[in-house]
């Protein structure tokens, strides 16, 4: 066994090239921005800029053939990528979640699709916010906030809903809509890629305990031409699968858990009489439960990118890892609060918030980490469903089913009245 | 055996319950909450005209005598609703610190002013070195003359802001013991050298940090015997405590209650979610947290207004139970909302913010369990 | 508000009485009896013995009219009776969930069966069994060990379950049989009280973790005469229904938890280069846990018996207590574990034991004492469906329903092919 | 990054499996566990024939040189069985101890013996005061001519009634610090003086309480230096801690596939109980207990096989989290069960007992804990 990677020369050659460029042209506001609440137009354009940068060398795009806009590299080059970026604090300018789209167009997009969206993605010139959904948890269709109907050849979307994306505005919003209320969950639902200069959007308000990512967006009657659908009219559960079931996406983890180790450090470096208060018995033994916590996560993940990276079928080890974080992000959230007291709740205008009120921030966003949609601990049936727990014949290792997918992880999609696909699988 | 309240504590119940659903919908807390002061004087001058200030002030000190049950009615309806503004510090905490540890003439000045609400007080004990035992208190008051300076600073100081007095727990001398040698002044907010200063965050609460540089404070100002405050404080902390119990059970009431409704009207793949084995566990949970935080709380109440023995360790028990309680009902509330729970508008983190704030507040969990340990000769 | 009990001077003078008689009367070995499992037969004879004794004085059943065997006493004198014999070690000699059969027949028996069993019962001349079912706790028909079948005008009872009863070999055992199990769930099953020493019945030997209270019983064949039949051959359920929203047995709770108190004890009195166990910080948390816990379980009780006692309708509460106090004893087990180290397993018989081996034996009842039929945590279902979270119109307080209760707590018995009782209400 | 076991792991693991399969039946386990000695001499040389215990010995003593993931290859297996006799106490702990602390003639002498399983080796280190750290040892060896005398007792002694010998950790000298002034003495059981007592209880391994009245022990006895033995003797520890935390995931996974597989098989109300979520999350805490357990102890593995900094912050991690997951995995699993798996002929019992018993052996999770925390300079 081992638990780290190795590099080649080359490797770390390319490691110092990424460093050097990144010194050279990481923006200082972009280098200093501590929280994304704290974003303003003036940052966010000078994030935009360097996004724009980064795709120019192929960069956010790594490992994607030249000609969508990748630079054709190999995934341990993503990798160091990804490192020397979230060293500088800064890996979320690579938009992780919207090259899952990316990958899904590529799979499933039309030609048209592919050349009109995948180079400005890569390039990032496009910023792109997605329906809020969790990779591995079942969808409740009647959910969904947004209907689609048609009038002629385009479409009208009308609802709201809430999406996740960096930014203070999109340049498109990836969504999924509902055709027909009425008809079985599985039937017409459609993918769409909808500009966001369109007529009838509004992105409201409404505040949230950790607003920085996640935008409630109203739709109004809003009019998509039909370039904007993905896939076909009734493929939005395929599509949607797709992304969900997209393994590009799981890589081995980076940073240590920041939150925990400014927990650490002012345990260590802050006393009562003298004492480091990490030296209290109780809540020593509190801080290591986190660490243990952390760490097991941490493991979770390697083995989960191992087994990727080497062909080994997931079962329940994706769903497994996000049900624990949460809990750790929940166990963690405690012991900030029995460690710091109510230095937990100081935000960074504060002058006595410790670690910048970065702990702070946790206090909240480990609530808002916990399941978006209703019916807790989604992950949880998502494994019970995977271990075939209510079905005693069954044990064999599979895709993430949910019941859009069959057990070989082929999408089942029907449509009202007419029989497409497997049938005999639903 | 009587489980059941008194019918004058059901009256202060009934007409609380009124007063404050018609004066404190969610977004009315809301909107003070984000308001510059988080202070309503108008609705504290309701609150007063009430009469809940003056429920624990003996009688000849213009207050009605009665017991903590009774104030305790009325904070667990406060905590339903998620607002206590400055009552408890003011009324409770203060008022017994006065009653207990102050002269004659010191009741006469203060308490009338504190039961009609005329006059907020508050009582400013952590610092820098936070925690709630007697060896945190660590700032230092000196004498010179007929006065006292007082020199340091105090974090978290509930309500200073807009207090007319704060009570100052300093230290006169280095006794034997950390209870040795503690004093409390009177101190105008308004007097030279004290300037507060709100805390930012994500407190459900409005905390302030207290700066004194060479405040004077005229000898008549002390609490009681200088070096011997440490035994008042920690009685009158300990009937806040129970009170402020309560009101952490009201809160964990109503967070329950948001998730029981929402788990029986929220419908997924079909039915209510509350038919979902996951959704009903995070609901009883929410329940039994809140049950215990309020059986726990009465029973130390009982113990308080009955003069039993062990009322100090009920009291602890009761602080740990609703340290601990009132954020695990909010978090089990949490889970049963997921998305909508974590939008302000809601409602639900009017109470998840308390619950994080006053799990902290006169002591959590972990110092009253100590406590208890203590008091149980372990 | 009032949290303890306040006795008139007439009962003090009876506690008084009680006492006295029990120093006169309670035979030295019964006395000593530390673990039911170290019962051996002459022990067993001298409890049964003074458990006659306890009947010939009406206290088994104090509160009973004297016509059947009770003292005609009120339920503050019963609860004298009950702290007298609890101080003295030795309250389970009451055999309080056999008073539940007792409570039953009153109810629903035929004048003969009372005239039978009453008067036996009450005056501690036969030790019950009842099959292991937990109150509040929905049953499966389909789990029923116990089948029964006609022939001529008596039955025939074959099978195994679980029992529960004090002692070597009882003299009565009270048992639900499944008529027809191709029928409903709710159909066709029958209550009897089988006298021990009929023919077919073997007590079998298999060993569990605490062996001393649950019996294996094998039915082989077994005739039994319809004497033997409680209520009507349907009335199964409605008998047990009976007997499990029994109220009677909802009291203040008496004791301390022992356990906790014996563990308490040790932490004080051991100590590590001089410094009490109980000093220790984080044992020091747990331990208080651990008594936040257990009283916070004495309150609920204190709350049930109160409300019962005040005619107020019990809802969620019985099962919300059960249910903590499962949690409690798995939360002590660790406790003590983490506490006492290696010591927390040592036997009676080893002379190193702390607290005569009692917290070894709470190891294996805090196992145990979890819930004994299939699918955990059963008390959580009762409270779900009393709380009606899957139902969202109704929220009125009821009597702790099941599939066999209808909302006022009536029971609701159906026979295959027939109607009988409020068919609607199903 | 290589998470795949060797071809020779596997190997090895295919033959433990097969071995244990047939040898060792969860009605064996209980058959064994309740003799008189819970020792099986023929399951021993059996065992010790397929090389088991010569694992981690070095070559030039008969050993197979091999590293510690391979050894643990083996008593994951063994934990998934419920069974490890006197293997790791013999083979592992006492190996390492004279491997690391011995002279040459001392490992001449002991591990070749310890590699062919010919003698069994147990480490007395735990006493009435009991705890896992230096300080807890208190026993006194004192000097007479050649011979060192023992007097005092050890407790919860795993083996010591069967072993041959019996290295024990005793006090020579005080030193300023708890671990200096600790020696290990090499002791033959048959020494006049030594007694040993089967430990009766709900214990998952057999132990025993072994008193030494004037023991001598010749100075050749001595492993290493006198007053310098803590230092090996936490090496040891440490090298037994790994295993053992595989040991205890192997037993944890066994938990969890027992509650898995009884989910989809018992019908309750018509359906698999596998069917409630109620079920499931007690079959996915099993689960999650079990793999934590088995990866941070590979971890821990990995990290002592190629000397990587941080072994011992790894190594306590890992039994902390064994220590707490196979107790919590063996009580999902119970819940799962209900009645039938308290009955001891089931098996779950033969795993819930060993979850308890070795949640404590070589330090619980509060020791391991709080040694992490003075490892990360907390």
């Amino acid at each position: 066994m081992d638990f780290v990677h190795h590099y080649t020369e080359e490797q770390q050659r390319f490691r110092q090239e990424v460093a050097a460029w990144l010194d050279l042209h990481l923006p200082e506001p972009v280098r200093r921005l501590g929280e994304l609440a704290e974003l303003d137009r003036a940052t966010w354009v000078a994030c935009k800029a360097f996004q724009r940068l980064l795709g120019e060398k192929g960069w956010l795009s790594p490992t994607d053939p030249v000609e969508w806009g990748g630079a054709g590299l190999t995934p341990d080059h993503a990798l160091v990528i990804r490192e020397e970026l979230s060293h500088r604090g800064v890996g979320w300018l690579l938009q992780e979640k919207a090259s899952l789209v990316r990958d899904a167009l590529l799979r499933q997009g039309t030609e048209e699709q592919k050349q009109r969206y995948l180079p400005i993605m890569a390039r990032g010139q496009a910023t792109l916010w997605h329906l809020l959904i969790e990779p591995g948890v079942q969808v409740d269709p009647e959910g969904l906030g947004v209907r689609v109907s048609r009038d002629g050849d385009d479409y009208i979307l009308d609802g709201e809903d809430r999406f996740v994306g960096q930014g203070l505005w999109p340049d498109y919003l990836w969504t999924l809509a509902l055709a027909d209320p009425e008809a079985l969950p599985e039937h017409a639902t459609a993918t769409f890629l909808v500009p966001a200069g369109l007529e009838g959007l509004r992105i409201s308000t409404s505040q949230e305990l950790v607003s920085e990512e996640v935008h409630r967006v109203v739709f109004e009657h809003v009019r998509v031409p039909p370039v904007n659908l993905l896939g076909e009219e009734v493929e939005g559960w395929s599509f949607m699968q797709s992304m969900l079931t997209n393994l590009s996406g799981v890589e081995y983890p980076l940073e240590d858990n920041k939150d925990l180790s400014d927990l650490l450090e002012w345990a260590r470096t802050t006393t009562r009489d003298g004492v480091p208060i990490g030296q209290e018995p109780f809540l020593q033994q509190l801080l290591m439960e986190a660490q243990v916590k952390s760490h097991v996560v941490r493991l979770f993940r390697i083995r989960n990118a191992w087994m990727v990276a080497n062909g080994q079928p997931l079962t329940y080890e994706l769903a497994q890892t996000a049900l624990l974080e949460k809990q750790a992000a929940l166990h963690l959230s405690l012991a900030v609060r029995e460690v710091m007291g109510l230095y937990a709740l100081l935000a960074p205008r504060d002058p006595r918030a410790p670690a910048n009120g970065r702990l702070q921030r946790h206090q909240r966003l480990s609530l808002t980490q916990q399941n978006p949609s209703p019916g807790p601990e989604a992950q949880a049936d998502a494994i019970a469903s995977v271990l075939r727990l209510h079905e005693p014949s069954l044990q064999a290792p599979f895709m993430i089913p949910t019941p859009w997918t069959d057990a070989t992880g082929a999408p089942r999609v029907v449509i009202a009245g007419a029989s497409q696909g497997d049938d005999d699988a639903i | 055996m009587d489980l059941a309240l008194t019918e004058t504590q059901v009256m202060l119940q009934n007409s609380a319950k009124e007063f404050l659903s018609a004066e404190l919908p969610k977004h009315r807390v809301r909107e003070i909450d984000d308001s510059e002061t988080g202070f309503d004087r108008e609705l504290w001058r309701k609150m007063c005209d009430l009469g809940w200030a003056s429920i624990v002030i003996p009688e000849q000190y213009g207050g009605l005598g009665s017991g903590f049950t009774d104030m305790a009615v009325i904070f667990e309806q406060l905590g339903y609703n998620a607002y206590g503004g400055p009552l408890l510090d003011s009324a409770v905490l203060s008022a017994q610190l006065i009653a207990e540890a102050g002269s004659e003439a010191q009741k006469k000045a203060f308490l009338p002013a504190i039961a009609e609400g005329q006059q907020i007080f508050t009582v400013a004990l952590t610092e820098p070195e936070y925690g709630w035992g007697a060896d945190r208190v660590k700032m230092k008051a000196t004498r010179q003359g007929d006065h006292w300076v007082l020199n340091g600073t105090k974090l978290f100081i509930p309500w200073a802001h807009i207090a007319d007095r704060i009570i100052v727990i300093a230290r006169t001398s280095e006794g034997r013991t950390p209870e040795d040698g503690i004093t409390a002044f009177v101190v105008d907010r308004t007097s030279p050298g004290v300037s507060t200063r709100l805390h930012y965050g994500w407190i459900g609460d409005k905390l302030n940090e207290v700066n004194f540089s060479n405040v004077r404070v005229p000898a008549e100002n002390v609490l009681g015997a200088v070096g011997h405050a440490w035994a008042p404080v920690e009685h009158a902390r300990d009937r806040a405590t129970a009170v402020l119990s309560v009101y952490m059970a009201g809160g964990a009431q109503k967070a329950y209650e948001m998730c029981r409704d929402y788990s029986t009207t929220r419908i997924a793949f079909g039915v209510p979610i509350g038919t979902f084995q996951r959704v009903q566990d995070f609901v009883i949970v929410a329940l039994t947290e809140a049950d215990a935080s309020k059986w726990t709380a009465y029973e130390a109440l009982w113990r308080l207004d009955s003069g039993q023995k062990d009322t100090a360790v009920g009291i602890s028990m009761a602080k740990a139970v609703a340290s601990d309680g009132f954020s695990k009902a909010c978090d089990a509330s949490h889970h049963v909302h997921a998305g909508i729970g974590v939008d302000l508008d809601f409602g639900l983190t009017n109470y998840t913010v308390r619950a994080r704030t006053f799990q902290q507040y006169l002591g959590d969990s972990i110092f009253h369990k100590a406590r208890m340990a203590k008091l149980m000769n372990l």
